[in-house]
């Protein structure tokens, strides 16, 4: 087909889709009045059943936890996946160094630079730390937390060159940490059914309602949330900035036998 | 007036896929992938919206005062962290593609059939 | 209806619109980064900060970075061909 | 208790073997594979057996809907094995353990990575069939999708690459139409339990934005299910995915998204009458256009696992109309299709799977003569022909009797593909494993690829799951049929306790499937090279249709989605003018 009439079809499609969606959207509950009463039933029973303040990361954890638990996992295969595509391609070796596109200059870091980039990476790691660790009282928890202490990894890259972060990221920890927080997760889960209760049951003491520790299970799974994410995305950036790397002999495999 | 939130997620939808049918990149097509994903968080989270309620934590107001829907928002949260991760695994095809063929155009990329 | 949801609205509509038409893909890693913050407001005033410190955390800092890496990656091979 | 045991050990399983990647020797991964699926398929079975007496439910943390104190709101997320989910749960882990047994060191050499994606697969596929919540099923779908599209780009060959890239654009389009589809449904419902809303969904009877919603998940299941127009996708991913995976992409994957459609449609909207107007008569007429063009497309290939790819586009064309009939005996026949259909395509890919280790091609041109020392295959070859074109014995059989009685539609659909897809696959056979062969037709043009899997394993060892599978495909019986006349009314509503009637009265119609396979096939294997005018201006008019359909499927993923949007449209269209 070629590109006019693939557009000449996507428009009529289009077209006959506008009173549907008109619809619908006439059809929906008014913007800001919601019908729905699951949420506000989870405002009103959860701060007092599960003595935390944070009404997203409840649902996350706790009500919905088994939702979580294969999101994590989802997260953890999409990584795998594409750390298998790309290690596939490439091998193991972390020997090389960064690549470079000819002409454009290589600027020495500046002592500045470097101490700038350890500071704010350190900061950056902290900050991701705490937001992960206030998940159940304050907005933020493991999967933002995550994803924050995995960027100060990228940070370091910045300040300390390419070999000096291939030494302190290792591929192996990065795997380690992702696949062994959604295995915690994955025993959380299964834990209670040993003693007789449904999975995920949260049968740890909630703690103080504000308190940094409120939500019993919840701060297990949030925690184990949080060094999955972590490991995935430190994962995804390092096999992406390997990919950036000076190629050496990459070998293609499907080349070989044509 | 009230349809307007409704129909933003219907707009970014389509100009997404209008941009998929048309993208000469993958990489650029995969960004507008991402403009179709963003749609359905907006519709989630307009879903859940209510008038006049604050956010669903109860830190700095007591648990009695009216709170927006949370359930929608805790199923978009975990979905923007696993949208990345696809988005991640696109690049990855995007990449190795490349390698292999030396092009990232679609309309000279189509599978098993090596002679167009 | 807040004119402050209308505008963060209609600011996510058209920075997704940018994304579509900015058919560079070096170019459009700017839009891309635009739309997350877009976003990220818009969630802030629907209500919603966890989700907004979700998408600001990684629709405008890491999926943009991997788009960068990724571009470097093309770039990298096209100057080895 | 043992229900979320069927979701959460092999999560646990492939977790754990990511941890120990690099501490394990690759066959004690691959050993731990095969266990933990038999262990699930134990369980699952088990399963099935227990919700004989009635649906077993599992609230995961405790959260019944008691816990809310309010009428129709129900605050945590359940499991629920009624049979039907729970057998086909059970097949899934059998295919998935057969599947394990075929790869054996076939994926050495990278870290255990192969057994911990097929594992969330298979973690995936089972938790969307017993999930009993929306968005939990969102989540499922979502996994098993990521999976398949790491899995689809493994060889990292060209084709692989880009039709991993082609599925992974229209499916995850489809996610997200089912998404929004969920959040529609959750708008209007205020739930996302499959019981509470079916409540609501009977109070509020027609209404755009229930219709809507439906839609939308409806068309993110007919993608993964490959229904035309959607279906455009499967033929690129399927037939460049590694073998093992193909067996179950082919086995299990898209019949489960029509299996949980059909799930969707008789558990939650049965009392919605335009949407029920909508899965009786355009599911109906999807499916047979399904059947037609999977049939043609797949008996216009040269390519093997192309050729089975489209055959198993069409085949899903025959499962839909199954599902439109939305009854028993239509939930009865999709059941049964789905096992016969999945054992016998699982044998042929592992068999193409065979041909390209030890043969390196999976082009029936190119094999000519090639397979005459590799026999017990083409004996199989040749018999999961004769299986996919109406043989009269076993599952798929069974079934399609019963659509035979149902309604004309659905018997031509099966007639139709049955015919076309048998006839390519006997073809196929004769040419690669006998030498039989007249001159090439349609499938001369088609595309095809060199392209070779890892030769290193013995061939007993790859035969073994083709046997044991075909074997399980000849079943049939008193046991079986109780049991599906069992399982498919409560398919419709758990609580049910009436069973349905199975065996079907074998009229002269059921054997003309096998009939017009032979002759499709014998007339393939006669077929001369045009010489004279008329012969020439003929099979230049044979080869019209062909070519049609094959500038359809482009290969584009621009078109592929074009034509998506195309079919959700006629999907709301349909559903705003009834």
């Amino acid at each position: 087909m070629t590109a006019p009439w693939r557009l000449v079809l996507l428009a009529a499609a289009l077209i006959v889709l506008v009173p549907s969606v008109w619809h619908v959207a006439a059809a929906l509950p008014p913007f800001g009045h919601p019908s729905a009463q699951y949420g506000p039933a989870i405002n009103a029973i959860l701060p007092a059943a599960r003595h935390v303040t944070n009404m997203v990361a409840a649902v996350n954890f706790d009500v919905r936890g088994f939702d979580t638990l294969g999101e994590e996992c989802m997260l953890v295969c999409a990584v795998t996946g594409a750390v298998v595509l790309l290690r596939g391609a490439r091998g193991e070796r972390d020997e090389a160094r960064a690549g470079h596109v000819p002409g454009r200059a290589v600027l020495a870091r500046s002592d500045a630079t470097v101490l700038v980039c350890r500071i704010t990476a350190t900061l950056t790691l902290l900050f991701g730390v705490y937001m992960a660790l206030h998940g159940t009282v304050t907005p933020g928890g493991g999967f933002q937390g995550g994803v924050v202490a995995a960027s100060s990894f990228m940070l370091l890259y910045l300040g300390e060159g390419y070999r000096a972060w291939r030494r302190i990221i290792r591929g192996r920890a990065m795997d380690a940490l992702e696949g062994g927080g959604a295995f915690l997760f994955a025993v959380a889960a299964a834990v209670p059914l040993v003693i007789g209760r449904p999975a995920l049951t949260n049968v740890l003491p909630f703690g103080q309602l504000k308190d940094l520790f409120s939500g019993g299970l919840m701060v297990v799974v949030n925690f184990c949330i949080f060094l999955s994410v972590t490991g995935s995305f430190g994962l995804l950036l390092l096999e992406f900035m390997e990919e950036t790397r000076s190629p050496a002999e990459d070998s293609v495999p499907d080349e070989a036998d044509r | 007036m009230s349809i307007f939130p409704w129909l933003v997620p219907a707009w970014l939808f389509a100009i997404g896929i209008y941009g998929i049918v048309t993208s000469r990149h993958y990489v650029h097509l995969i960004g507008c992938l991402t403009v179709c994903q963003s749609a359905t968080y907006v519709l989630l989270l307009s879903i859940g919206y209510a008038w006049g309620a604050g956010p669903p934590i109860f830190y700095d107001h007591p648990p009695s005062t009216p709170a927006v829907d949370p359930v929608m928002q805790a199923l978009v949260l975990t979905d923007i962290v696993v949208g990345a991760a696809v988005t991640a695994l696109l690049l990855v095809i995007a990449i190795q593609v490349h390698k292999r063929r030396g092009t990232l155009d679609p309309q000279r990329l189509r599978p098993l059939r090596p002679d167009q | 209806m807040s004119a402050l949801i209308v505008a963060a609205l209609a600011l996510a509509a058209l920075t997704g619109l940018l994304i579509v038409l900015t058919r560079d893909p070096k170019r459009q890693i700017f839009a891309l980064a635009a739309n997350g913050l877009a976003l990220g407001a818009l969630f802030f005033v629907l209500q919603a900060p966890d989700v907004a410190l979700s998408e600001i955390a990684v629709n405008t800092a890491v999926t943009p970075l991997l788009f960068v890496a990724a571009m470097a990656a093309v770039a990298i091979n096209e100057m080895r061909r | 208790m043992l229900l979320p045991v069927a979701v959460l050990l092999p999560l646990g399983v492939a977790t754990l073997l990511l941890v120990c990647a690099h501490l394990l020797p690759s066959r004690v991964s691959t050993m731990a594979a095969i266990v933990t699926a038999l262990t699930v398929a134990a369980i699952c079975v088990l399963l099935a057996r227990a919700a004989l007496a009635g649906p077993l439910v599992h609230w995961f943390g405790g959260w019944t809907p008691a816990t809310s104190g309010r009428p129709d709101v129900v605050l945590g997320i359940s499991l629920m094995a009624d049979p039907a989910s729970a057998a086909v749960a059970a097949f899934t882990c059998l295919m998935f353990a057969a599947s394990f047994v075929f790869a054996w060191g076939y994926f050495d050499e990278v870290h255990s990575h192969f057994e911990v994606l097929m594992l969330l697969f298979l973690a995936a596929l089972v938790g969307f069939c017993l999930t009993h919540d929306m968005f939990n099923l969102f989540v499922w779908f979502e996994l098993m999708s990521v999976a398949a599209f790491a899995l689809t780009a493994y060889p990292l060959g060209k084709s692989s690459l880009e039709g991993a890239f082609n599925f992974t654009i229209t499916n995850a389009l489809g996610s997200f139409m089912m998404l929004a589809g969920v959040g529609l449904l959750y708008a209007r419902t205020g739930t996302l339990d499959f019981t509470t809303m079916a409540r609501v969904v009977t109070a509020h009877g027609a209404d755009p934005v229930l219709s809507g919603g439906f839609c939308l998940v409806a068309a993110a299941l007919l993608t993964k299910g490959a229904i035309v127009p959607f279906h455009l996708w499967l033929s690129d991913a399927h037939a460049v995915a590694p073998s093992p995976v193909s067996v179950i992409f082919s086995g299990i994957m898209v019949s489960a998204a029509l299996f949980v459609l059909a799930k969707i449609a008789m558990q939650i909207f049965a009392h919605d009458p335009p949407v029920m107007a909508l899965v009786r008569n355009l599911l109906l007429w999807l499916g047979l256009a399904t059947a037609i063009v999977g049939g043609a497309m797949a008996y216009a290939q040269r390519h093997l696992k192309r050729l089975l790819a489209f055959s198993t586009i069409a085949h899903l064309g025959i499962m839909l109309t199954a599902v439109s009939a939305a009854s028993p005996r239509g939930m009865a026949a999709l059941l049964l299709y789905m096992f016969g259909h999945g054992l016998v395509k699982g044998t042929l890919f592992m068999l193409a799977g065979v041909l390209l280790a030890l043969r390196a091609s999976a082009d029936e041109i190119v094999l000519y003569r090639k397979g005459r020392d590799l026999l017990p295959a083409g004996i199989a070859m040749t018999f999961a022909g004769l299986m996919l074109g109406g043989l009269p014995v076993g599952l798929m059989h069974q079934a399609t009797d019963i659509l035979d009685e149902l309604s004309p539609a659905m018997m031509t659909a099966a007639i139709v593909a049955s015919a076309l897809t048998g006839a390519a696959v006997l073809r196929a056979a004769a040419r690669i494993f006998f030498g039989v062969s007249g001159a090439p037709g349609p499938e001369m043009t088609a595309p095809t690829e060199r392209e070779r899997e890892r030769d290193e394993r013995p061939l007993w060892l790859m035969l073994l799951p083709c046997a044991a599978l075909l074997a399980m495909a000849l079943a049939q019986g008193a046991a079986i049929d109780r049991f599906i006349g069992f399982a498919a009314p409560r398919l419709i509503d758990p609580a049910a306790d009436a069973s349905a009637p199975v065996a079907a009265h074998s009229s002269p119609t059921s054997y003309l499937p096998i009939a017009l396979t032979l002759v499709l096939a014998l007339l393939s294997a006669v077929r001369r090279r045009p010489v004279r005018p008329f012969p020439r201006s003929l099979v230049r008019l044979e080869l019209f249709p062909f070519r049609a359909l094959r500038f359809l499927h482009s290969g584009l993923v621009a078109d592929y989605v074009a034509w998506m949007i195309v079919g959700f449209a006629i999907l709301a269209g349909m559903l705003s003018w009834s």
